[in-house]
Order: structure tokens, then C-alpha cells, then sequence
């Protein structure tokens, strides 16, 4: 029976969840579940997984744009339905697994996918960039100071040789989040790109007290730099400059108080992060380029500079070494020669933490 | 053929290797979908200006749900009717995103009929990401969502958000746990806390089979699950030769295959965090000194497997900045055994959200009322034992909230007794 | 001209500062001054600094008790004025050395120190234990929970064998403070012996308003558990026992505000903290035990306690390495189960910085 | 023979091997030092009762100084009328306190005549501590201290405090810097600051010849001055084969002189934090690399001394917990030379000054002030430009205050603007 809008809950279906995940295993996946006994990285975006069984399945990894069309899914249905019985997967940064259990296939894929122009790229396994994880930006959400598919775009078409090569010590897990709410959980990556605004909030006394609750706008601040004020007749709020980190979190409560600024937003770069607990332990991104001016439709500024810094790290780097790694052995004052980039005020932390951050030995180099 | 709007800036970014969006959009705008049309322009503008044209989304979502629908107005209509209303929906994906080319083309179709034709595979909690549609279309996408596709809505708001996976033991040797099956189970278990919003915030579930964390738990969510074991690892010896004799290729070949003389101490031994390898012929662990890092094993796969006694860590409070600063998780229960139905640690989730829809604040992420609150009540909250394990140091601050309980006569002073002793 | 009781400015004298560093250096001092170049530890307490000159100047360092009385002053004078040319030093850590420029006179001034009961305990050089660094406690301050000098001497008693000896992986610095003001600078020492307090202030209501400036009584409370309030017609304060954790800042300011408690208060023993920028970077002490009873005249529980920490760093620590360099290496999992001292909830930090102290990562031992 | 008060507890720690205190007391109680009698008496109270006996202290001073004095008073003058009074003295004592008998036993002469013959050899800050003594003493005291022994007083209260060092130089091969001179010559040039309070709270300066600070300045010092060098480490190839060789002992001895293989490799190489060392019969130090930890020089002290581009590395803000938890003191300097009259270096010293009694609060403590209004403030203020040699780390958290200046328009927005390209 068909969907009736008069009675929404006529055989009304709810709380069913996902469906099951194995609901679409291919057929070696299921057999072989929990019995995988190695695997390797035959060449860059080509795995194999060996069971124990000595069954093998051959996952070929292909970037996508994360931002595609149902077009685009069609055409990625046709590949699998041509070489992998009709099953695919994505992963957790947002590529593509074909997943092969015929070997005679694997070869024909891998050349079919590249004779299909750029939308294929085949890469993003082991000491390789792959997909950047990013965000919304301009392409549907309200608080970013940046464009998200834009600058991945930019970035990755520069970093290309990197996403289908092993050539780095180690692997580089780049994000993007186009403001502070960090959706693209930057904040422990090797390298981030961060959409910054740089003005305080600007208050439409006239549409706060209907748009806005303003005790919740209060209390969204982190640094307490708003009031409540009385502007006339009007309630309203105040937001003292001074204390403004740029945050946007008042805006997200309150539409009446934008803070984006064509000229003033921009990016913020940072670097070392990690989340597996390989050799170190997880480490948050720091700050290495307090801002770039937003640059579109290429923003050329930000592709050179983390060319900079993958560059240097590709060469000083030492194999296993992520960048943070790499950073902690030969230190920040290496670090900020190596790439060129400039320390600045900005640097130094001078929020909650801060003290927690300062060099409190003698030991440093020269 | 033109398009309704010229979009000299985005069509710089067809250009290069890297699969372009705005190829694919104006593929389908040409194809005349009216809404990617305008969309096109809407992003032109944005580039132009060098600032979004998305306005705050006002409360939208299907009968009896309370998120799973991110509502959204572009602030010009009068431009861009079109993209007007432009509604995400957000589709809770299979656990670790496998898919049969039948579903996703009924996706796809659905999407056609009901929306821009557009999505995010995935979004970065792991939704499918149907981006752009009108409030009209969403009763009747969501009756074909569950009576046609057996899918349902994922989370938004302040709920239970849709939890995510790495892909676990379906293709992977290292998974310590069942995460898919967790995440599927968690999600079905709690289908209200999903679909409701009930806590101050959102509350994330990501798990990882192993210290890998291929799912970026520890950093991305209030509860994260990750695989280990308590055992030994487990150790070929003769595939340890054969790395050392170069038979085999370090890294699975992660990085490179070109053959090259493997170093077994330098690249493996001296670089074990806790320095409790040795290797003379023969590979020696001394497992209790072990953090479990995985670097020994992820050189030499073949050679080297996690224990067998497996079950995994549970971490808790991970989120972004917003609004005190970020976190990852931290380490509250050291080992629990993992097996379906996962009863131990559902009740203990259900102690933690107890707790926390008892004391957060509106807008305070779990992590952020441990702070606020100290860990200490936490663990009291959800009766769990201090232990070690639990932080990197003891504390170094003399700062200490005494127990009054152990303290005689508590806080009390017999002031008149003590000015009998002093003098003021 | 002698002193004037009724004019206070006849030719008065002030701001002279100390004499000049060198006023009283022996010869050997003054003629190698800058020029030394290597020193030897020839047994635990006697040191050789040999100068380019080739010149040597032995050293002789003594425990003290520090608090020492000037018959005891001039009975060290005796020994000086013998074997030094009558010259002498102390040290930072309140030792007194000896220095011999004549190597004749070094040994029989060796005996007769060792001659003199115990006195003149020699030692405190290399790895050993040296002098606890303290403060005053019950002999002359108003804010002590614990006594000083006593505990000093207990524990110095128990630990005497590592004074004298080489026998421990690196130095072990023992400091003690009487109260959470930590004279002693106990925050980075091996082994910090802090006196606590563990009731709130009681509030002596009809004095506040006479003795004490409210205001500021108030602002000296880190946690601002602190209220002015009225009590009938008194001016006074009220504090607010839960978030008191009872470091005494406010009686610092108000002494109508007492909080030293016979039976409350006690000892909390904190390790591996170090000062030294060599090899690893200088570290606070953390806490080991948060409590022990005050325990005159000999505190048996405490010198067990540092013992055990002692007993297990000099078994399990490595040859340079200081205590807290022994515990970063093993895991604090580890220094718990091989001291025996047992892990609470007030070890886990839940002041200002605590979410920099919990574990983000997997990374531990079982 | 009994003394006024028993002290059966007191006795119990005559016992032992350390130095007694106790029968260091009694001894000048015995010879009929009324003031040492009463205060064991006072002192077996407090054992009894484990509680101190004294009383904050009034004020109490010499006539033009606002420090020096701690007044004391006992909460018993009724049962031990000798100690009612029983303030201290703080003398400044000469840097790195080297001393002609002569002097001490002046010093002693002075105040068994005066006070109640306890000292303190030293005080944690460095003074010579003169324990307790009646307000009427205290001018003629300061009058014989000043006339006849040529010694002024130390400080207390918000002064700045008797400032201290290592022995540097006097003794030692590894002074990187005249540390005593330093010390003498900044308490020489700030007395008024020493004897007369103006600043918000303590001050403290303290000066180590090398990064072993043996004065602790690091953690106890707002203002730490730390020896150390820009060169190369000076290596005696011949003194590193004697070594290796087992001639010379290593360690100086300071780990003990039992013949033993000493292992380059292990004991110093491996040890190195950064690495940058190498042996191969020759040793090679990669100095660019090199933190200046002196482990290596402190091992092998015949063969390797510190380099001969010598001065000092500033650090500010060390402080006990009061009032928001310990710090230790951050860099601010990476190298300054430090050569007499030390004129740059003062210059620095007056900006500080000058910035923290502008901002600083009553008790709030240099560091405190830093951490409040943040360490860039700071650095604007005393003129430094920021070098990643002041931090162990950039920031993690997003919450950047940029600077408006460099912000086109600043703070400002065209709101109306704004709104024309946006509909509200
Ligand atoms: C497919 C995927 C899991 C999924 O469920 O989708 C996956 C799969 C594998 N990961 Fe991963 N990881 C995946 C995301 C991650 C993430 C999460 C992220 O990046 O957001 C991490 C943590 C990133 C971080 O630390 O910042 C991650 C950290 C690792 C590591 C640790 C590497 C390191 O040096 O820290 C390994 C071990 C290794 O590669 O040496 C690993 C190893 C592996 C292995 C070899 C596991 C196995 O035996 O199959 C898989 C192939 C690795 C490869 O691509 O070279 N995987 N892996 C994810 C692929 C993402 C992509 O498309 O590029
Ligand atoms: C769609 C998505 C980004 C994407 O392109 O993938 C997204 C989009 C938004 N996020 Fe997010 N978040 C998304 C994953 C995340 C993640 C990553 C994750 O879940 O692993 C984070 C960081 C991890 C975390 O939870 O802390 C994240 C942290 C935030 C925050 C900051 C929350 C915090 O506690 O710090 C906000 C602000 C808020 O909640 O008001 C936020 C708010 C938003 C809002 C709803 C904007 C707002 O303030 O209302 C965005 C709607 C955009 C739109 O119109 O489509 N989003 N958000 C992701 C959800 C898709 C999905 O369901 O799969
Ligand atoms: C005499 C004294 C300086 C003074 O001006 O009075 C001094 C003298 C020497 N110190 Fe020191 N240190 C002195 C207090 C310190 C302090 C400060 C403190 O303890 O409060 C420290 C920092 C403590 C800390 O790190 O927590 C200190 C950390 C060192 C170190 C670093 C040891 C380490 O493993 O970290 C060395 C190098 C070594 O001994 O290997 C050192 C080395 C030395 C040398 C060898 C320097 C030399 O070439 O003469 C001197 C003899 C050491 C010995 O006693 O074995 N000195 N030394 C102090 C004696 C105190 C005492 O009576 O026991
Ligand atoms: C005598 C001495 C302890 C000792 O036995 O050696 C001492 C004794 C007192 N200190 Fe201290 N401090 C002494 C060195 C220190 C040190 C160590 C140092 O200077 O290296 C510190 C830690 C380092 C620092 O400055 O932070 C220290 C940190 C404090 C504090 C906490 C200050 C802070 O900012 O955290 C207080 C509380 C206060 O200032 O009200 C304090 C307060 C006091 C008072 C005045 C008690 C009070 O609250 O008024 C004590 C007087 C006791 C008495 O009646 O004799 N004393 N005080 C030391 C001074 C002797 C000298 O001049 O040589
Ligand atoms: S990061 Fe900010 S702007 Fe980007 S999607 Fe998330 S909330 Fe929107
Ligand atoms: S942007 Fe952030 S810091 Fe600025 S006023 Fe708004 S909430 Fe406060
Ligand atoms: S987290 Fe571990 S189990 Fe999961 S995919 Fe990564 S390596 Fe495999
Ligand atoms: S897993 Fe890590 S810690 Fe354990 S042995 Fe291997 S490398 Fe060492
Ligand atoms: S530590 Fe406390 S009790 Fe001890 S002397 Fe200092 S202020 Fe007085
Ligand atoms: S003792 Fe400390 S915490 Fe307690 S009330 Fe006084 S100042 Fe506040
Ligand atoms: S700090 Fe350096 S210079 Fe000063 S005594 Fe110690 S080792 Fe010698
Ligand atoms: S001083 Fe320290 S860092 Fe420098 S070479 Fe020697 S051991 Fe290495």
C-alpha cells in the first residue's frame, strides 16, 4: 500500500534502524568473517586479504569527492555490478572499496576505473594522503567560514602524487572543517585545515529578542563575553570585543548575530595530530599557520603552505614517523625552519591550557 | 548547453586529477535537475561574496521523530528558488557502509524523486547524506525509506547520534571485538535515545575493532570502543625469519614494495614504545610490559597476531572545541569482555546517561560534565573502581576534596575545645 | 659608637645588602675562581675539584639538622678553624662543607667528625640520598599541619644507609613542607612530604570583623568557597565546605578562620618529581598517598611508606635514572603494584588542569 | 639535670642516627637558655596535642624597612611566658653562603646576646634565619648587624626576596655563568625593592651556573636565571677512550667507584634525549640537536665540557600552589649573555617589574599574572618577540584572539551590507 498524506499513521513504520550489516556482504566477506588471517598492500589502493581458508579478496580504494551525485552512484553500481557481483562499500574517510573475490577481475577493474578520467583516482592505502574528511562549507550549511568540497578539491588535485603512492614515511591523515565546530573532528589529524571567522559577531538589536533565547546565548559563550542589554525598548544582548575568540557558537544559538565576513574569514592550518595508538599515543593538531585569507575558487595560499609542510616532513621524516612523530624528535624551532611558516603570537597558547604548553626546561635547540 | 547561471569561479575547480563535484553537479543540472541548477549558482555566489548563503534551519523532521532532519533556507530565494528549502536528511547507514548495488540504485531513485539528487557518502558521523529537499517531501520519503528500503532515519539534535564502525572482523585480521555487530545491536537497542532527544547534547557510539582505531573513536565520540587483549601476542617465529631473511614484505608493503633490507631492530625493537622486544634469532615479548601499540604487529602481520583473550577498552568524553576545548576519550573501563548481548555494558551505559541527564547542563557534551563534575563523581555515578589505568599521572596539585567520611569528626571543629588549647 | 635607643637614625645604617660572595671564600677558592676544571666523588660525602692549575680543593659535606643552635655553630667552627683554615660553606640543601685544601689534613678531619657521635653525619653526594630540604612546622609556623624538624630526623633516621652510600640509581631529592604554602618547594622533588589539612576552616564569627579583612578573605580562595555573610550584627564570612579542599589560604589572611585539627591532619606523600634538566625536562612530584595520621614523635606509618617507594625505585630503577624517570618507564599501573601503596580516588587530579592528567589512549599495562 | 618542661615525646628523637635537634636544643636549655627551655616545652605540647602552638604574626620590623622580620607570638604565653614573643630574623646571607669562621661566630656572639640562639643554616629562600627573639631586640640587633658585621636583612612580604645561586664558579667546572656575582650585584642594585614592599606579592630570583640548576631556580624562583651555552660541547677524544678504556671512573664517582665495564653505548649514547650522538672509537655530537641536557658531561666530565659561548637562559613565573596550583618557571630568554654590570638584563628586569605592578593584583604572583592575561600580554609588554623556544608546544585549541589591527575593517562590520547580500 502506498504512502497516504492524509493519514501519516496508517501502517506507520518507525524505529526499525539500520538495516543488519552483513544485510549486504558480498558472499567471501560473509564466509570468511572473523577468519581473516593477513593481508597486504599489493600496490597503492590495491589490498588483498588472505583467510584462513586461503580464501582472498582484492579491495581497490578509489577517492571520491564525498560530495556526489546519484548519477555518480549509478555509474559506481555499474563498476561493481560488472566486477564484484554487485557489492561495494565506502570507508571511513569516505572512499570507495571495490571488493573482488575473482582475481581474473581485479585487473580489468583497475584499468577500466582508470580509463574513466578523473573520477576514479586509485590510491589512499598505507604511507599514502588519503581522502581529506571534511565538512558542509558553503555547500548547504549556516556557520562557515570557508567552502569545504572546494578547498579538498584544490588541495588533493596538489597532493595528488601522494594519494596514489607510498613515497612518505608514513601515513598523512589530512581533514577539513570550514568553522570551529570541528565537524570534520580535525582535531587530532596530521594535518588540518580549519575555516576561522575574525570578527566579533556583529548584534541586529531589532531581531534578537524574536529569534533568539537570550539567556541560551548567554551561556553559549565560552569566554562570558556576552551580556544581556536593554538597546531602547529592545532586549537585547552585548558582546564585549575584547574577550570575542571568534568562535560562532552564539550564532549557532542566535541567527541574529552573523559573524561571517568575506574579507576577514579565512583558514587556520595545524599540524601532528594522530588517533591510532600506534608507537605514540593519540595527539591533538597544533597551530601552524595562525591564517590564510580565503583564496576561492583554488585558494592557492593553502595548497602551497601544506605543500610545505608535507614536503618538508616527506623529507625529514624517518619511516613509521608520523608528522607529529617527526615534529616531537626534532622539535618546533626545527619544525617552523624546516617549513618556512612563521611563529607568531598566535602560537602561543593562551587559552584554559595555556600554561600547560610553555617550555618550562632549559632544553631547546638553537 | 548554458546552464541557468554562468559559474566561471567553480568551473576553475573541474580542472586537475582529483574527481571534481562541480562536474558531477553540472552534469545533473544538465540533465535539467532544477535544484543542483540553482545550487550551482547559489555556490557561484558564495565564492563570489567569499561567505555562505545558508540561513539557520528552523524545525523540520518527520511525525513522532526528533532529529534525523537538518532544516535549511538559503537566504535568496528570490535568486535561487529552487534551493529555497533545502532540507538534509540523514539515513542511518549499515554498520562500516556495505552496500548491494540494488539498495543504493533504490537510494538513488528515491533521491531522484523525492530530493536534489545530491548526498554525502558519507557524512562524518557516518549518516548517508540525502542533502537538499523540500519540508512536503519528507513524510512521504521517509514511509518509502522504511516500508521500501527497510532504512531508517539517523541523528540529529540532541540524541543519540548514529553510531559507526570500523569494518571490523568483515575484512579485517585484527579485530578484537565484533564492532559491526556492537554498533548494529547499540543502535537497534537503543532506537529511542536515537530518535528522541532526551540527553542535555548529543551522544556519540563509535567503535574499533583494535589500537588502530581506523574509526577515529577516541577523538570522535562520547563513548568509544576499541578492541584489545590481555593475553600475549602471538608469535610465528618462522614467518619472523622470514621477515628478517627479506621473504616477506615489511608493512603488508605499506610502505612500498621495493625490495630493501628489513632492520628488525631498528624498525621494529628499538622502536616499541615500551622497549619490551628483543631479538636474537628468536623474538622475545615481554607481554606484561606491552601497551598493546601494534607497531611490532602492523610491521610484521604475518608474523605477529594480538592475544586471543580479547574484549576491548572503553574510553569516555571525546568531542570537538565547542565549547570548552576539545577532547578524546579517556580510559574508564580498562577490559570488558565484548559478547552479544552486550548486557554489562549496556547497563553501563545506561549509568552514564542516567548520570548525565541528571547533572549536564543544556549543551554540555558527556565529556564536558566529567570536567565540570570531576571523574571522580563519574566513576562514583557509574560504579566503577578507581584504577590506575584511568590517567597518564596521579594528580600534582595538593588540591585535595578530602571524603569527610574518613575524616574523625568530619568537618566539624569543637571550636571551644580547640580555643582551650590556643589562646587566639 | 654603640647603639642609641632614643635616636634611631644616629648614623644608621641600611640598605648595605649582604657582603660581597667572595668575602669569605678560602684561598683555594679565591685563587682557582673560575677556573676548575673536573671534580671526582672520592667516597660518598668527600669530593676533589681539581683546577687547570692543578690545584685541588676537597670537600667534606655533612648532614645537618638545619635547625641548629649557635653552640653547635661554633663547635663547626672549631672543626674549621682545625682542618679549613677556618673556612666553610653550606649548601642549598642545608649541608655544611668542609673545604680541605691541604690533602694532609683531609682524612683526620674525617675522623674526627666521625669521632663526634652522630653529629656529623658524612655523605649526601651522588646517588644517594641527601638532606630533606624542610621548613618550619611546629618549631615557628602558624599554618603548619604537621611538624618539620621531627619528621625530618624520622625519616633521615630509617633512610641513614642511603646518606652515606652510592647505591641508588641516580639522586633522590626527600623534600618536606608543613602546609600546602610548600616552603620547601616540595612541587618537584623525588619525594615530597606535605602536611594537609583536611577539615574546612571553622569560622570564629564575633573576631572576624576585628581581625580580618573580609574582602580579601574572600579573593583568597582559589576554589570561591567563600561568602561574606552576616551573622546578626557581625560583619563575617561563610564558607562553603564542599568545594573546600583546605589549603589554608584563607587563614593565611584571617586568623579567625582555623583549620589545624589534631586528628584531621596528616601527611600525603607525592613522587617523582625532579628539578635537573638533564636528560629528561624537569617534572612535578605526584601524588602517591593521600593520607597518613600524624604520627609524633616518630611518624612510623610515613618513613614505611617512603621506604617502600625507595626500596622498590632502588630495586627496579635503572643505572642515571631518577624516580620519576623509573616510573614514566614502568607505568604508574606498575610503580602502584610494586610500592603496595594503593591507588584511590584522590589520586585522580579534579582541579583546575585535570583533563590534561586522564588516559587518551589505549595505551596501558595490565 | 631536668629541665623546666619534660619532654618525653621530644626525647624520642635524640635516638637515631641523624643529627638530633632535640638534644641540640636541650644542650642550650641546659646551659639555662630560658627562651630554647620554654620552646621544647611548647614544642612537647604541639607533639601532644599535633597542633602548632603559634600565631599569626603582627607586624613587626625595623624603623624604614618594610621586610626581614616574621613576627611571631606563641597561643600559651601563660604556660611558656619565654617564648610570648619570638620573632625572626632573616639575614641576607652572602651568595652561595661561604663563610669565615670568624663571621659565624660574630653572628653567633650577636644573637645569644639577642635572641633565643636558634637558627635556621639556611632558609629555604637562602637567608641566614635568626628564630625568635622580642621586639625590643630588633633595632639594636639590626644596628650591631649593620655596624659591626656589615650584614643587612632579608626579605619578606611583597618584596623582592633575598635572591640566591649555585656556587657557579667558586667550585665548580661547569658554571656557564658568574652566578654569585649575578646574585650579589641584583641584590646590590634592587635593596629598595628588598627592603620595601611594592610589588603585588613575592619575588624571587635565583640563579644556577647550568641547566643542572642546583639552586632549583627553575622551581622556586619568579625570575630564574639558568647558565648554559650556544656552541659546541668541547670533546677530549683522548679522555672519552680512557673511558671506554675503564681508566677513568664515570659519573665522577657519583654512582660509586666500583671497578665496572663502563658502556658508552648504553650509559651515555642511548641516554642522549635527542639522539645526536654517535661513537665509533671517536665521538661525534651533532650539536645543532643537542638540548644541552649534560647528561653526556656529567657522565664523562674529564672528556666533554660545555661550549665556550656562554650565558644564560631566562625563565619567569615559578611558584608554589597558592593560589592556583604550582608552576614552574617558562622561558622567555633562550640566551642572554650575562656579563657585569648586566645592563640588558636589568632592563628586562624593570619592564617585568614595571608590567606586573601595572596589572598584577594584591597576592598575585608574577606567573599567576602571566597566566591571567595570557603570555603574549607578556611578551608585548617586556618587548620580546615570540620564538618557538618559549613554548613546548603551539596551541591546540582553535581560540585564536586575532589581532583586529591586522583584520581589513577590524572589528567592524557593514551590517547593512551584510544584509543586502543576505536576507535575514
Ligand atoms: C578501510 C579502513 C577502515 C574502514 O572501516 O573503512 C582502514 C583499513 C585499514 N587500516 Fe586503518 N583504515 C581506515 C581508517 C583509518 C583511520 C581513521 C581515519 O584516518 O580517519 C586511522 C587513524 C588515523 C590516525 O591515526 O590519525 C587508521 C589507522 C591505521 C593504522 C595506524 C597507522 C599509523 O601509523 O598510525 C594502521 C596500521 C598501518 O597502516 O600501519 C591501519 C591499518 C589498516 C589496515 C591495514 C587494517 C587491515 O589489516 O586491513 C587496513 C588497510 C590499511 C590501508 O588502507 O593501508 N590503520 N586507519 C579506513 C580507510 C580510510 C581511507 O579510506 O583512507
Ligand atoms: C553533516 C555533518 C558534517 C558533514 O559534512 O559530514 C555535520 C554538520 C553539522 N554539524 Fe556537526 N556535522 C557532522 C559531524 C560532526 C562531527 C564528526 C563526527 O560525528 O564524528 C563532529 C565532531 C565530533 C563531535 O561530535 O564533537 C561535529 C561537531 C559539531 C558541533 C560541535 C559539537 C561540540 O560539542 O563541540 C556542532 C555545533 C552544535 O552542535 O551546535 C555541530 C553542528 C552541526 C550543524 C548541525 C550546524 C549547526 O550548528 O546546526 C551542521 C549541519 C550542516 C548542514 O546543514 O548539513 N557539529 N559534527 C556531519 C554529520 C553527518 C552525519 O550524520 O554523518
Ligand atoms: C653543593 C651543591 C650546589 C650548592 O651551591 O650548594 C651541588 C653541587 C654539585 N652538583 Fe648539584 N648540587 C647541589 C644541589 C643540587 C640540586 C638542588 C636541590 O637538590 O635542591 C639539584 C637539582 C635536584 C633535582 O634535579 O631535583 C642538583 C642536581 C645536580 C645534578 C643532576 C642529577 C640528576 O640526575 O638529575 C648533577 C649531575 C650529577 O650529579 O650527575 C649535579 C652535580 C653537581 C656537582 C657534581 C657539580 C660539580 O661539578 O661540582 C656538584 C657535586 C655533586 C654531588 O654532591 O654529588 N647536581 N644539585 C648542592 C648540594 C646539595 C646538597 O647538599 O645535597
Ligand atoms: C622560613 C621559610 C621556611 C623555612 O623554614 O625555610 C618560610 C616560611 C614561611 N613562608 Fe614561605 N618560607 C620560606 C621559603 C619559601 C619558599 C622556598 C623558596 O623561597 O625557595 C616557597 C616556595 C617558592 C615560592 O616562593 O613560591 C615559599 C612559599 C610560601 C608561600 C606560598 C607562596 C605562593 O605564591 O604560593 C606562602 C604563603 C604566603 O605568602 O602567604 C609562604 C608563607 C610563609 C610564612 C611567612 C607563613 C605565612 O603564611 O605568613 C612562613 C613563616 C614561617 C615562620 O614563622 O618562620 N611561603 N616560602 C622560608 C624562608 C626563609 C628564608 O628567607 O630563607
Ligand atoms: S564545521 Fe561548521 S560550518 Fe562546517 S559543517 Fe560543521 S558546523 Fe557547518
Ligand atoms: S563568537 Fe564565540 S567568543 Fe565571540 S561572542 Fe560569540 S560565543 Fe563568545
Ligand atoms: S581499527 Fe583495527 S580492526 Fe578496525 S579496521 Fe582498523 S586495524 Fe582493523
Ligand atoms: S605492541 Fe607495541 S608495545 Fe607491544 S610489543 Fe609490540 S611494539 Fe611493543
Ligand atoms: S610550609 Fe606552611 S607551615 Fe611550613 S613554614 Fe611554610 S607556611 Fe609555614
Ligand atoms: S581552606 Fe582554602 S579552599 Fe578552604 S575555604 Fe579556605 S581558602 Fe578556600
Ligand atoms: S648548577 Fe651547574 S654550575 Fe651550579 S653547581 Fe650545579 S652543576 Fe655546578
Ligand atoms: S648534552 Fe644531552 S642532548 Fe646534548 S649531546 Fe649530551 S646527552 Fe645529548
Amino acid at each position: 500500500m502506498a504512502f497516504d498524506p492524509n493519514n501519516l499513521m496508517k501502517d506507520r513504520i518507525t524505529d526499525i534502524g539500520p538495516p543488519k550489516y552483513d544485510t549486504y556482504f558480498p558472499p567471501i566477506i560473509k564466509e570468511n568473517f572473523g577468519k581473516w588471517n593477513y593481508h597486504e598492500i599489493l600496490e597503492p589502493g590495491v589490498l588483498v586479504h588472505v583467510a584462513d581458508s586461503g580464501a582472498e579478496v582484492y579491495s581497490v580504494r578509489i577517492g571520491t569527492a564525498r560530495l556526489i551525485s546519484t548519477d555518480y552512484i549509478k555509474e559506481v553500481c555499474d563498476l561493481a555490478d560488472k566486477y564484484c557481483g554487485g557489492y561495494l562499500r565506502w570507508t571511513t574517510r569516505n572512499n570507495i572499496e571495490f571488493l573482488v573475490s575473482e582475481k581474473a577481475k581485479l585487473q580489468p577493474l583497475i584499468t577500466d576505473l582508470r580509463s574513466r578520467g578523473n573520477w576514479f583516482p586509485i590510491g589512499g592505502t598505507g604511507a599514502s594522503i588519503t581522502n581529506i574528511v571534511h565538512t558542509q562549507g558553503w555547500a548547504h550549511c549556516h556557520t562557515p567560514a570557508i567552502d569545504a568540497s572546494g578547498v579538498v578539491k584544490a588541495v588533493m588535485d596538489d597532493l595528488y602524487e601522494y594519494f596514489g603512492s607510498h613515497k612518505l614515511p608514513a601515513q598523512v591523515r589530512i581533514a577539513l572543517a570550514c568553522c570551529l565546530n570541528m565537524c570534520g573532528a580535525v582535531h587530532c589529524s596530521d594535518i588540518a585545515i580549519l575555516g576561522v571567522h575574525r570578527k566579533p559577531p556583529f548584534v541586529e538589536n531589532e531581531r534578537v529578542q524574536n529569534v533568539c533565547e537570550i539567556p541560551l546565548v548567554v551561556a553559549a559563550c565560552p569566554t562570558a563575553a556576552i551580556k544581556p542589554k536593554k538597546v531602547g525598548e529592545m532586549k537585547s544582548i552585548e558582546i564585549n570585543n575584547n574577550r570575542c575568540m571568534f568562535c560562532g557558537n552564539c550564532y549557532t544559538m542566535c541567527p541574529a548575530l552573523p559573524l561571517a565576513d568575506g574579507e576577514g574569514d579565512g583558514i587556520a592550518l595545524w599540524v601532528g595530530g594522530k588517533v591510532s595508538n600506534v608507537k605514540s599515543t593519540p595527539m591533538f593538531s597544533k597551530l601552524a599557520v595562525p591564517y590564510i585569507p580565503n583564496e576561492p575558487p583554488r585558494w592557492p595560499t593553502t595548497v602551497k603552505s601544506v605543500r610545505k609542510i608535507v614536503e618538508a616532513y616527506a623529507e625529514g621524516g624517518r619511516r613509521y614517523e608520523r608528522i607529529g612523530e617527526w615534529i616531537n624528535r626534532i622539535g618546533w624551532e626545527r619544525f617552523f625552519e624546516k617549513t618556512g611558516l612563521a611563529f607568531q603570537h598566535e602560537h602561543i597558547d593562551d587559552y584554559r591550557l595555556a600554561m600547560t604548553t610553555w617550555r618550562t626546561t632549559t632544553q631547546f635547540k638553537f | 548547453m548554458a546552464l541557468k547561471h554562468p559559474t566561471p569561479m567553480l568551473d576553475e575547480l573541474e580542472k586537475g586529477s582529483w574527481p571534481s563535484f562541480v562536474s558531477d553537479v553540472k552534469r545533473m543540472a544538465a540533465k535539467g535537475n532544477r535544484m543542483c541548477e540553482d545550487w550551482l549558482g547559489l555556490m557561484e555566489m558564495s565564492y563570489r561574496d567569499k561567505e555562505g548563503h545558508w540561513k539557520h534551519g528552523g524545525i523540520v523532521g518527520v511525525l513522532g521523530y526528533g532529529g534525523g532532519i537538518i532544516g535549511r533556507y538559503c537566504d535568496r530565494p528570490d535568486l535561487f528558488p529552487n534551493v529555497a528549502h533545502f532540507h538534509t536528511v540523514r539515513v542511518n547507514q549499515p554498520a562500516s557502509k556495505y552496500y548491494s548495488t540494488k539498495v543504493l540504485r533504490q537510494i538513488c531513485e528515491l533521491w531522484d524523486a523525492r530530493g536534489s539528487g545530491l548526498t554525502n557518502m558519507h557524512g562524518s558521523t557516518g549518516d548517508i547524506v540525502l542533502l537538499g529537499t523540500t519540508t512536503d517531501q519528507l513524510e512521504p520519503l521517509f514511509y518509502e525509506l522504511t516500508h521500501e528500503l527497510n532504512m531508517d532515519l539517523g541523528g540529529s539534535g540532541s540524541n543519540m547520534r548514529t553510531p559507526e564502525s570500523c569494518l571490523g572482523m568483515s575484512r579485517c585480521e585484527w579485530s578484537c571485538i565484533n564492532t559491526q555487530d556492537i554498533i548494529y545491536d547499540l543502535t537497534q537497542e537503543f532506537q529511542d535515545a536515537l530518535h528522541r532527544p532526551m540527553f542535555p547534547y548529543k551522544f556519540k557510539f563509535k567503535a574499533s575493532g583494535c589500537p588502530m582505531d581506523c574509526v577515529a573513536a577516541i577523538a570522535r565520540s562520547d563513548c568509544s570502543i576499541i578492541g584489545t587483549w590481555r593475553d600475549e601476542i602471538r608469535i610465528d617465529q618462522e614467518a619472523v625469519k622470514a621477515y628478517v631473511g627479506n621473504e616477506l614484505v615489511p608493512h603488508g608493503g605499506a610502505g612500498g614494495r621495493e625490495k630493501r633490507s628489513f632492520d628488525i631492530k631498528s624498525e621494529v625493537i628499538d622502536l616499541c614504545p615500551t622497549g619490551c622486544m628483543e631479538y636474537d634469532g628468536k623474538l622475545k615479548i615481554y607481554n606484561e610490559d606491552c601497551t598493546r601499540c601494534m607497531h611490532c604487529i602492523r610491521v610484521m602481520p604475518r608474523a605477529l597476531k594480538p592475544g586471543l583473550d580479547k574484549g576491548a577498552t572503553i574510553l569516555v568524553g571525546a568531542k570537538a572545541p565547542i565549547l570548552d576545548g576539545a577532547q578524546m576519550s579517556s580510559v574508564v573501563i580498562p577490559f570488558i569482555k565484548m559478547e552479544s548481548p552486550y548486557t554489562e555494558f549496556k547497563g553501563f551505559v545506561e549509568k552514564v546517561w542516567d548520570w548525565w541527564m541528571e547533572e549536564g547542563k543544556n549543551r554540555e557534551r558527556l565529556g564536558e560534565t566529567i570536567q565540570r563534575l570531576s571523574l571522580r563523581e563519574f566513576l562514583k555515578a557509574v560504579e566503577l573502581e578507581p584504577d590506575p589505568r584511568m590517567v597518564n599521572t596521579p594528580r600534582f596539585n595538593p588540591y585535595i576534596f578530602y571524603d569527610p567520611a574518613q575524616v574523625p569528626g568530619g568537618w566539624e571543629h569543637d571550636g571551644a575545645a580547640f580555643r582551650q588549647r590556643h589562646q587566639a
